[in-house]
């Protein structure tokens, strides 16, 4: 039996904008499948990455570690990183964590894409 | 079960203590468990999802830095509600192991200006319970203890964004999907 | 950690083990701390529900037959998921008591023609587990070892309507919404 | 801080037919509450009581046996008591109780109340 993954990471591209689509929770054990799929991401050169944590309903300090990260990737190969979908929950560790401010954060997908 | 009023006050049992092993396959597991076993003793939702998340931050840091990532070490977690005047009155969750003795004062988290990877755990730990406290086990490994009330506004006002004064942790939305 | 072939075989440590006070209100708690264990252990989400199930089932028999409903009786569960040749071969899960000694024949389900409330849950617990053992512990109370495999094919056929060869507790869907 | 119920039942009636709707999940701690509706559902005499388990993702043999006790409640009355709504998991749980047979179980609301 496989080990499936602890959290599935869904991939849209959108005329060039990928969309990373997390499902599921983020902490210490799911976050390094974040981490790859984001460096993943970047790997293919998209004009801007943005990443919908609508599925997302829990998030803990691992997951916000990974996302620092791919802003750091972002801010080095010039290629911005928005998100959106944020829960209520999740935006409140960004708050805590003073992230809120931080990231790029839109209200939707089409805001996220578009801006 | 009562006890009289001047009888010297006696640590309660614990209604749950778990010993696992430091493998983070099993944190999802026990985040829940304490999400839901908060929810049934009466927090809000909002407030079991921050026992739930504490529980979880502190389990990671001591796989990550206690044991240094061993798979094979032992955690102890006892969870005891307290109760007063027939209420709960707060919950007492307190976390062992048996892993590397580091100084109190040497567990805070990173300078939240000073935006990079990692340095969070700690900062999620203190701001959403109402007590934090970890200490040197005398027989060797570390020791936290943290408290939760249900009246509790930790958490709840985030001095971040200034039109912003209720962290959205507090607000009683059912996260699951 | 690794053992020589020719060690002799030791009982493993259980990953997890759980002592809870004989109350309700954390069953669901436990439930799905086993459910989520089990699916992060590599069971398919069906089979860790069907563990859950079990565990939910035996806990209730040990509040309501062994401790008949007082909230301060102690339970214990160990969870020792056990490997061969790098892959699950097997979760055993055992729950203990310190309540009343019953003989282990006395521990059946009613007859399942004979419809009223009440004389399922050992039927579940049997159906749905790859092996099940009551006996009474030497200290006294009770112990129930259960054993779930993942390619069990335990609940997969209910005898129950000729068309129906395949029990919907083993197909694969998401059951919470 | 009261305690909140475990599980949430809601009641809804069309033309004397009453439809009960647990949300939640049915075990031991969380079955007299359903108990107690299916109860109340019955002293005001409906022409037909309907439970919908649509909401329900866990069902233990708490919940069959107040099920069961609301056959024979039905019986008794002479009410009729129809299932629907049952996911798979819970016609699972039926199904090993061999009960499956013994209610009367629809795949949709409508054909449980017109039936
Ligand atoms: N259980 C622990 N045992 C030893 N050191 C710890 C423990 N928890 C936290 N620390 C120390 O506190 C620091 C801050 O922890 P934290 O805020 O969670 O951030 P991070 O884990 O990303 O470093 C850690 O880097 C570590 O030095
Ligand atoms: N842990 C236990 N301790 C003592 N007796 C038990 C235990 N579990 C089950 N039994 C006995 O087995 C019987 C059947 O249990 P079960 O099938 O769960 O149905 P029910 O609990 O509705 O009676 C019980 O009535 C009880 O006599």
């Amino acid at each position: 039996m496989p080990d499936r993954e602890p959290l599935s990471v869904e991939v849209q591209d959108r005329s060039g904008v990928t969309i990373l689509i997390p499902a599921g929770e983020i902490g210490y054990h799911e976050a390094p499948v974040l981490q790859t799929a984001i460096r993943a991401a970047y790997d293919k050169k998209p004009r801007k990455l943005v990443i919908d944590l609508k599925g997302v309903a829990y998030m803990a300090t691992p997951g916000l570690a990974t996302l620092v990260e791919g802003l750091q990737i972002s801010k080095k190969v010039n290629t911005p990183l928005v998100l959106t979908g944020l829960t209520e929950r999740v935006l409140a560790v960004f708050e805590i964590a003073r992230l809120n401010t931080v990231f790029r954060i839109t209200s939707s997908v089409d805001e996220a894409v578009t801006l | 079960m009562s006890t009289p009023a001047d009888a010297p006050a006696q640590p309660a049992t614990p209604d749950l203590q778990l010993e696992l092993v430091s493998n983070p396959i099993y944190l999802c597991a026990v985040r829940e468990m304490m999400n839901l076993s908060a929810r049934r003793l009466g927090f809000t939702d909002a407030h079991a999802s921050q026992i739930a998340l504490a529980v979880d931050e502190a389990l990671v840091n001591v796989m990550k830095h206690g044991y240094e990532r061993r798979l094979d070490g032992r955690i102890w977690l006892r969870m005891t509600p307290h109760h007063a005047l027939g209420a709960l009155a707060d919950i007492e969750i307190v976390i062992d192991d048996r892993a590397r003795q580091v100084d109190p004062g040497d567990i805070k988290g990173r300078d939240l200006e000073d935006i990079r990877p990692g340095g969070l755990g700690v900062h999620i730990i203190r701001e959403v319970m109402d007590e934090v406290r970890y200490e040197k086990r005398d027989g060797g490994g570390m020791r936290l203890t943290m408290v939760k009330r249900p009246n509790s506004t930790a958490g709840a006002n985030s001095n971040i964004t200034p039109t912003n004064t209720n962290c959205s942790l507090c607000r009683d939305d059912h996260a699951r999907p």
